[in-house]
C-alpha cells in the first residue's frame, strides 16, 4: 500500500499543500487534514448539499470529490466569503431573514446560494428553489431560507 | 472505504494501459458521483481509480449542424445544458442533463458516466438512445463503436471489456422537424430516482402532421434501459393523432418488463409508461412543429 | 375535601368506585387515604416510595413536580394519568 | 399576498421582536462547533459492527481478526458493559430497564433490528475501523422478524423478549407479550353516546415508521481518565439526560461523568437517547484515548430512533346539529425493539381538540423488530390526529357542516375537562378556528382545475401539551453592565435568542447586554432536555426570575452605596433610584461598574419545575393538486395557524410553524421506512427516504395568534410540537376534496394514490 498523495491547491484564496489517502474526499480533507470544519457532513452520497463548496466556481457536493481530484484547482468554503470587512451580502441575509434554525444545513446552502447569485442575483423564487434542490433543511420547510436568498440577491445586483 | 489508488493519466493510451493492467479491479472515474457512492457502500470494489478529467477527448464537446454532436465521456452535465446552440439541437439531451441530481451533481456528473453506471433508472439513457447515440470506446485492442442501446447489459454491467473505456458519445445531427423529449415520474420534484423514464425521438414530414419515424427508450423498467423499437415504429409514416400516439404508448408498455419494488408496482410502473410515451411524443411533436 | 378520580383501570379495586373523597394535605395522604379503603391500590401506584416512573399525577390539573410531597388544596381534584416523555422539537 | 401575521394584545420592549441571533455569527461563517467538529489530541475514530438481521440470536462474536489488525486500539462487545457481570437479584426491581437500556446500546443475547450494535472498534483514523469492523466475525441464529402492530398483537406472534409482561397501570400480564403496556381513558357512557347521535363513522388508519430527518448524523466523543473522570461531547437535546442515561448503563457514578453540548444540528426529539456516548467511552477506557464516533446517514436511519409507526381505529358520533356525542378510538403505536412508544400520549391527545360528553381509549405500547421508537415533535399526537381529523372532516361532511363551524360547535375551551381528568385552563382553540374560519386563504375559493389535474382544500387542528419540566439559569451581571446568562438548555433554533430577549425584558436593559450561553453538566443546575416545546417557557421563567433576583440585589448594593434602607431604594426601568432623595440615582451600567468595589459580583440563579403549562393548539389550511395520470399530489399553497401564547422572537416562531408544517407534508405524503420481507429498510438514504426539498414546497404562510399564557408573565405557551400535529390530516382531507378518495395510509404516495382511483373507477 503506497503512502498518502501530496495535493496543492489554493482554498479560500490561499495555496495549501497537504497530504492525502486517494480514498479520502474532499470533505474529509477539509475538515479532518486542515481542519475546517465550517463545511458538515450529512449524508456523504451527494443527497443533502450540506458540504456544498465551490469548485472552480461551481457548486459541488465535496463528498463527491476526492481530495487528490483538486490539485492545481480552486475551492472556496463558509469559511473562506466573509472578509475583514464583514460578512458576505447571503451571511449577512440569512441572519436578518432568521433563515437558519440549527443551522447544520446553512453553509452549504449559503455557498450555494453564492454559486447562483454570483451569476444570476436577480434570480427568482422558482430559479431559487430548483438552484437549491440538492440542500436539505429539515427546520425551515426552506420558506425564510428563500426570502434570505431573494433579499441577498437583492443587494448583490 | 477500502484502501483505493489513483492514477491522472493524461492520453487515452495511457488510461487504456491503466486500465487494462487491472482488469476489472479498475474503473474510470469521471464525476464520481455514482462510483464514490457505491465504493463507500461497499456495493463496488476496485484497486485503482483512473481519472478521465486529465484526457483531452473525454473532456471534448463538439456540435455542428453537419457533424452533430461528440460529447466525451468525462464532460459535465452543466456544459451540456449551459451551451446555447446544443440546448436548442438537442431539447430531449437537455431534458435529461438538467434532471440528473441537484445542481452540485450536474456539476460533476457526465453522461458518460451515467451510461457506464448502467442503471435501469439512469436518466441520460433513454434520450441517448433515442436520440440514435452511439458510444465511441477505446480499448487495448482498439477502439469500437456500439450503439447505445446495446450497451448495458445488466444492472450495473455493461458492454465494456477489461481494458476498454468510454471515450465519448456522438451524436447524429438533427434533422428538420425533428424533436424529442424526456420525462420521468418522480414523487419529489427532483433528485429522486425515476419509477418510470420515457425518452423519444421523432421526426415528422414536411406538414408537421405525420410522423415520419420515431424511437422510444424506457428507463426503470426492466434490469437495462429498454429501447423500445416497435413502439417508435409503429409511428413511422403514421399522422400525428392521439389514436397513434395511444397506441405507439401501448406498444411501449408491451416493452416494458418492470417488478414491483420499493419504488413502485408493476402495475403503477406500466400506466407511467404510458402516461409519460404519450406526454413526450406530444412535447417532442411540439418541439419538431416549433423548430 | 380533596376528589380523587379513579383511573378505568383502577376501578376493579375500587369496585367500580370512580371518584373518592377525601381529607388529606398532601399527595402521600391521599394514597394512604386511598389504600385503606381500597387496599392494594397503593402497589399499583407507588413503587420504592415513588410515584412509578411510568406515571403521573395532576393536582387541579398542573403535574406533581414534588412526589408524594406535592401539597394538595382543600378542594383539589387528583388525577393519574401516564407520564408523556419527552416531546421535542 | 397573505405571509406572516402576528395577532398580538400585548405590546414589550423586547418580547415579540425580531433581533438577530447570538450565536447567528458562528454559524453563518462555519465557526460554531457541532459535535462532529470536535477534536482532541490523540483522538482516535470508532465503527460499529451493525446487525444485518432485524431479528436474530448471538450465537458468537470471534474478535481476533480484528484485534490483530494493524491499528486498532480497542474493540468492545456487550460482554464489556456492566450489565453483562450484574446478575438479576444484584439488579432487583431496575432489572428488566437496565437489561433493555444495555442491550440497545449493545446487542446482549439477541439483536432486535437491523443495524442493532453488536461490536466496536477504535483505531487510528475512521477508515481503519471501518476494514477491522468487517473482520469481526458474528455468527448469527436468524429469527423471524415481528414488523407491524397488527402481527404483533396477533395470537401466536413471534416474542421479541420472552420476559416483556403488558403493563396496565400496575396490573402485569400472566403472559409474556409483544404488548408493553395498555392504557384505558374513559368519561360517561359511549353505547349511550353512540345511540344518541345521528351519524357515526367508524375508520381505522394505519402510518407508516418515519424519521426526523435531522441533517446532523448522531455523534459521541468520550474521554475515559484513568481516574474515572467521563468527559463526553455530543450532539444531544438534554446533557443531564445523556449524563444519567450513561451513569446508568455504565454503573458509573453521575459526579464522575461531565457531559458537554456542542452545537446541535437538529433534533426533533430524535436527539435525546443515548447510542454512541457510552461506546465511545468504552472504547476510551479500553484505550486509554479519546475516542469519537460519527454515524453514516445509513445507521442514522437503521439504527436511532423514528417516530412510531401505528394502527388507529376511530368511532366519533354526533347529532344533526353537529354536537359530539361520542369519541372512542384504539390506538396501538409501535416501539420499536423495546418498550417506550408514545401510545399514551397520542391517546390523551387524539380528542383534545373537542369537548365531548363521553368518551373510550385504549392506548397500546406494542414492540416489533424496528429500531427503538424515539419522540418526534409532539409524539403521538400527528398520528391520532391524522385519524381523528379525518373522521371529523367525515362526520362534517355527512352533517353537511363547514369544518370550522363543526369544530367551533365542539371546541376544547377554559374550563373543558380532558378525558384524563385535567381540566383546561385559557387556552386558544377557538381563536385559531376563528382566525383560520376568516383568513385569506379560507375566504379565497380553490383555484379552477386544470386538465387533469384535481384541487382541493382540507384542513385539521391538532394539540400538544408544552408542560414546563427543570430548567436552570445562572446570572452575572458583569462590570461593563451586560448580564451573562448561562442556562442548561441546549439551543436548537434560537434558544438563545428567546432567553436573551426575556432576561432583558425582566431587567430593562438592551438585547445586545444580554450574553447567554449554553454549560455542561458540571457548571450549571440540572436541565431537563430542550424539547417538548418546554425551553422558551420553563427557561425563560428560570430567567426571569433569576432576573428579579438580580434587580433585588441591585437595589441592596445601592442601598450599601447610599447608606439608605434597602426599602428606600427602587429599581426603575434599569435605574437605582432612591425613592425620596432624587440626588440618589444610579443606572444599571453605573451600578455595574462598582460591583467590584463594593462588595464583589452581583450574580444570581433559579432552578425552577414551573406549573403552568401552556397548551397550544394549531389549524392548518391545504391546497393540494393531484395529477390524475401519475397520482402525484403537490400542495398550492399552505397556511398554519397556531396559539403560541406571546411569540417571543416571532420570525423562529414561524420557522417553527414553517418547519413543523414542511416535516408533516413529508409525513403526509412520500416519507416511511420500507422494509422488505426479511425486515431489512431498503431505503435508508436521503435519496430514497424522500423528504420535501425546497422545490416540493409553498411558501408557508403562519398566523401566530398570541393567547397569553396566565402561567406565564409575558404570556409564553411554547410552540414547537403542535405545527407536525395537523398536516397529515389536513393533505389526506384536501385530497379527498380533490378525488373522492379517503386515504386511511400514510404515506400517500402517488401509487396509493393510483390504486385509489383506479379503486374508486372500478378498474
Amino acid at each position: 500500500m503506497p503512502g498518502p498523495t501530496h495535493v496543492q491547491a489554493t482554498i479560500n484564496g490561499e495555496e495549501v499543500n497537504f497530504l492525502c489517502e486517494p480514498r479520502q474526499s474532499l470533505l474529509e480533507v477539509l475538515r479532518d487534514v486542515l481542519g475546517m470544519t465550517g463545511t458538515k457532513e450529512g449524508c456523504n452520497d451527494g443527497n443533502c448539499g450540506a458540504c456544498t463548496v465551490l469548485f472552480d466556481g461551481r457548486i459541488v457536493d465535496s463528498c463527491l470529490v476526492l481530495g487528490v481530484e483538486i490539485q492545481g484547482r480552486e475551492v472556496t468554503t463558509i469559511e473562506g466569503l466573509a472578509t475583514a470587512d464583514g460578512l458576505h451580502p447571503i451571511q449577512q441575509a440569512f441572519l436578518e431573514n432568521a433563515a437558519l434554525q440549527c443551522g447544520i444545513c446553512t453553509p452549504g446552502f449559503i455557498v450555494a446560494s453564492k454559486g447562483l447569485l454570483d451569476e444570476e442575483p436577480g434570480a427568482d423564487e422558482g430559479r431559487i428553489r430548483h438552484w437549491l434542490a440538492g440542500n436539505l433543511c429539515r427546520c425551515t420547510g426552506y420558506d425564510k431560507i428563500v426570502r434570505a436568498v431573494l433579499d441577498a440577491g437583492e443587494k448583490m445586483k | 472505504m477500502d484502501w483505493i489508488d489513483f492514477a491522472t493519466p493524461k492520453t487515452i493510451s495511457e488510461a487504456v494501459e491503466l486500465l487494462a493492467s487491472k482488469g476489472d479491479r479498475a474503473r474510470l472515474i469521471a464525476g464520481g458521483t455514482d462510483l464514490l457512492v457505491q465504493l463507500r457502500g461497499g456495493r463496488r470494489s476496485v484497486d485503482l481509480v483512473v481519472d478521465a478529467k486529465q484526457i483531452p477527448e473525454l473532456n471534448e464537446m463538439s456540435y455542428s449542424p453537419q457533424n452533430g454532436l461528440v460529447i466525451g465521456a468525462a464532460v459535465p452535465c452543466y456544459r451540456i445544458y449551459a451551451d446555447n446552440a446544443i440546448a436548442e439541437a438537442y431539447p430531449g439531451l437537455i431534458d435529461a442533463a438538467s434532471l440528473i441530481g441537484g445542481i452540485q451533481i450536474q456539476g460533476r456528473a457526465s453522461l458518460g458516466g451515467n451510461l457506464c453506471n448502467a442503471a435501469p433508472s439512469g436518466d441520460s439513457i433513454p434520450p441517448i438512445i433515442a436520440l440514435g447515440g452511439v458510444a465511441h470506446i477505446a480499448g487495448s485492442n482498439g477502439s469500437r463503436q456500439v450503439a447505445a442501446e446495446d450497451f448495458c447489459t445488466g444492472p450495473g454491467r455493461n458492454i465494456l471489456q477489461d481494458g476498454e473505456m468510454l471515450v465519448s458519445i456522438n451524436f447524429p445531427a438533427p434533422v428538420a422537424h425533428s424533436g424529442a423529449s424526456y420525462l420521468r415520474f418522480i414523487p419529489r420534484n427532483e433528485m429522486d430516482i425515476a419509477v418510470a423514464g420515457v425518452g423519444t425521438s421523432i421526426v415528422l414530414d414536411e406538414s408537421g402532421q405525420n410522423f415520419v419515424s420515431a424511437r422510444i427508450s424506457l428507463a426503470s423498467v426492466a434490469p437495462i434501459p429498454v429501447f423500445a423499437k416497435e413502439a417508435g415504429d409503429s409511428l413511422a409514416g403514421k399522422p400525428v393523432s392521439e389514436a397513434t400516439i395511444q397506441q405507439a404508448s401501448e406498444k411501449a408498455i408491451a416493452a416494458a418488463t418492470p417488478i414491483s419494488d420499493m419504488r413502485g408496482t408493476i402495475r403503477q410502473r406500466n400506466h407511467l409508461v404510458g402516461v409519460l410515451t404519450r406526454r413526450t411524443l406530444n412535447i417532442a411533436v411540439e418541439r419538431a412543429r416549433g423548430g | 375535601m380533596v376528589t380523587v378520580f379513579i383511573p378505568t383501570m383502577l376501578q376493579p379495586i375500587t369496585g367500580g368506585v370512580k371518584q373518592f373523597d377525601c381529607e388529606a394535605t398532601n399527595l402521600r395522604q391521599v394514597i394512604e387515604r386511598l389504600d385503606q379503603l381500597f387496599p392494594g391500590i397503593k402497589d399499583k401506584l407507588v413503587e420504592d416510595g415513588r410515584i412509578k416512573p411510568n406515571l403521573a399525577v395532576a393536582i387541579d390539573g398542573e403535574v406533581a413536580r414534588m412526589g408524594l410531597l406535592e401539597k394538595v388544596g382543600e378542594n383539589s381534584e387528583v388525577h393519574f394519568v401516564p407520564a408523556i416523555g419527552g416531546g421535542a422539537s | 399576498m397573505v405571509a406572516n401575521i402576528v395577532l398580538s394584545e400585548v405590546e414589550y420592549t423586547h418580547i415579540g421582536k425580531r433581533p438577530i441571533r447570538p450565536d447567528g455569527v458562528d454559524k453563518v461563517i462555519g465557526r460554531a462547533q457541532y459535535g462532529p467538529d470536535i477534536t482532541l489530541k490523540g483522538l482516535l475514530h470508532g465503527k460499529v459492527l451493525r446487525s444485518p438481521y432485524a431479528h436474530a440470536r448471538i450465537k458468537s462474536i470471534d474478535t481476533s481478526e480484528a484485534e490483530d489488525y494493524p491499528g486498532v486500539r480497542a474493540i468492545i462487545t456487550a460482554q464489556d458493559l456492566p450489565f453483562a457481570s450484574l446478575s438479576k437479584e444484584e439488579l432487583g426491581a431496575g432489572y428488566q430497564a437496565l437489561k433493555f437500556a444495555s442491550d440497545h446500546v449493545l446487542a446482549g443475547g439477541k439483536v432486535l433490528f437491523k443495524g442493532h450494535p453488536v461490536a466496536a472498534v477504535a483505531a487510528a483514523n475512521p477508515h481503519v475501523a471501518e476494514e477491522a469492523a468487517k473482520l469481526i466475525k458474528v455468527e448469527y441464529e436468524e429469527l423471524p422478524p415481528v414488523m407491524s402492530v397488527v402481527e404483533a398483537m396477533a395470537d401466536g406472534a413471534t416474542l421479541l423478549h420472552d420476559d416483556l409482561y403488558t403493563s396496565s397501570l400496575g396490573e402485569i400480564s400472566q403472559t409474556a407479550s409483544n404488548v408493553a403496556a395498555h392504557a384505558r381513558y374513559e368519561k360517561g357512557d359511549v353505547a349511550q353516546g353512540f345511540d344518541e347521535a345521528t351519524v357515526v363513522v367508524e375508520r381505522e388508519f394505519q402510518t407508516a415508521s418515519v424519521h426526523q430527518g435531522y441533517i446532523e448524523p448522531h455523534n459521541g466523543t468520550a474521554l475515559w481518565s484513568a481516574d474515572g473522570q467521563l468527559d463526553v461531547w455530543c450532539s444531544t437535546q438534554g446533557a443531564f439526560t445523556v449524563r444519567s442515561s450513561m451513569a446508568n448503563v455504565l454503573r458509573h457514578p453521575v459526579s464522575k461523568i461531565k457531559v458537554t453540548p456542542m452545537e446541535m444540528g437538529g433534533g426533533f426529539g430524535g436527539k435525546i437517547s443515548i447510542y454512541l456516548e457510552p461506546l465511545a467511552a468504552l472504547l476510551s477506557k479500553k484505550s486509554g484515548q479519546p475516542v469519537k464516533l460519527v454515524m453514516n446517514r445509513v445507521e442514522v436511519f437503521e439504527a436511532s430512533g423514528p417516530a412510531a409507526g401505528s394502527w388507529i381505529k376511530v368511532k366519533m358520533g354526533a347529532t344533526k346539529d353537529g354536537k359530539l356525542t361520542a369519541c372512542q378510538a384504539e390506538l396501538a403505536l409501535d416501539a420499536g425493539a423495546y418498550p417506550g412508544s408514545p401510545a399514551m400520549s397520542a391517546a390523551m391527545c387524539a380528542f383534545a381538540c373537542y369537548d365531548y360528553p363521553n368518551g373510550l381509549l385504549d392506548a397500546y405500547d406494542v414492540v416489533v423488530n424496528k429500531p427503538k421508537t424515539q419522540a418526534y415533535r409532539a409524539p403521538g399526537s400527528p398520528q391520532a390526529a391524522y385519524a381523528v381529523e379525518s373522521v371529523v372532516d367525515e362526520l362534517c361532511e355527512k352533517l353537511g357542516i363547514d369544518p370550522f363551524e363543526f369544530r367551533l360547535r365542539n371546541a376544547s375551551k377554559e374550563g373543558t375537562r380532558r378525558i384524563e381528568g385535567p381540566v383546561y385552563r385559557r387556552i386558544g382553540l377557538v381563536e385559531c378556528l376563528e382566525a383560520a374560519r376568516s383568513h385569506d386563504h379560507y375566504q379565497t375559493p380553490v383555484d379552477v382545475q386544470p386538465s387533469g389535474k384535481l384541487r382541493g382544500r382540507g384542513v385539521a387542528s391538532g394539540f400538544w401539551f408544552n408542560r414546563g419540566f427543570v430548567s436552570s439559569c445562572n446570572l452575572t451581571l458583569n462590570p461593563d453592565g451586560t448580564v451573562s446568562v448561562v442556562m442548561g438548555s441546549v439551543d436548537l433554533c434560537g434558544t438563545r435568542a428567546s432567553i436573551a430577549q426575556q432576561t432583558a425584558e425582566a431587567l430593562g436593559i438592551a438585547y445586545e447586554d444580554i450574553k447567554p450561553s449554553i454549560a455542561d453538566t458540571d457548571s450549571i443546575g440540572y436541565t431537563f432536555i430542550t424539547g417538548g416545546s418546554r425551553t422558551t417557557f420553563a427557561t425563560g421563567l428560570a430567567t426571569i426570575n433569576a432576573s428579579q433576583d438580580i434587580k433585588q440585589r441591585m437595589i441592596e448594593r445601592a442601598a450599601a452605596i447610599w447608606e439608605a434602607k434597602v426599602e428606600d431604594v427602587e429599581y426603575v426601568d434599569a435605574v437605582l433610584q432612591h425613592k425620596s432623595d432624587s440626588e440618589l440615582r444610579m443606572t444599571f451600567k453605573e451600578l455595574a461598574g462598582r460591583t467590584l468595589t463594593t462588595g464583589g459580583s452581583i450574580t444570581a440563579q433559579c432552578n425552577i419545575d414551573p406549573p403552568g403549562e401552556g397548551n397550544s393548539f394549531a389549524v392548518h389550511i391545504v391546497d393540494v393538486e393531484v395529477d390524475r395520470d401519475t397520482g402525484k399530489v403537490d400542495i398550492l399553497r399552505y397556511t398554519a395557524i397556531q396559539d403560541c401564547g406571546k411569540a417571543v422572537h416571532p420570525s423562529y416562531v414561524e420557522g417553527q410553524m414553517q418547519g413543523g408544517a414542511a416535516q408533516g407534508i413529508g409525513w403526509a405524503l412520500n416519507e416511511e421506512y420500507f422494509f422488505n420481507g426479511q425486515g431489512q429498510m431498503t431505503n435508508s438514504s436521503f435519496l430514497d427516504y424522500r423528504m420535501p426539498i425546497s422545490l416540493d414546497l409553498p411558501m408557508i404562510d403562519t398566523v401566530i395568534v398570541e393567547v397569553a399564557n396566565p402561567g406565564h408573565p409575558y404570556g409564553v405557551r411554547g410552540v414547537g410540537e403542535t405545527p407536525i400535529v395537523p398536516p397529515l390530516a389536513a393533505i389526506a382531507n384536501a385530497i379527498y376534496q380533490a378525488t373522492g378518495v379517503r386515504m386511511q395510509s400514510l404515506p400517500i404516495t402517488p401509487g396509493k394514490v393510483l390504486d385509489a382511483l383506479w379503486s374508486q373507477n372500478g378498474s
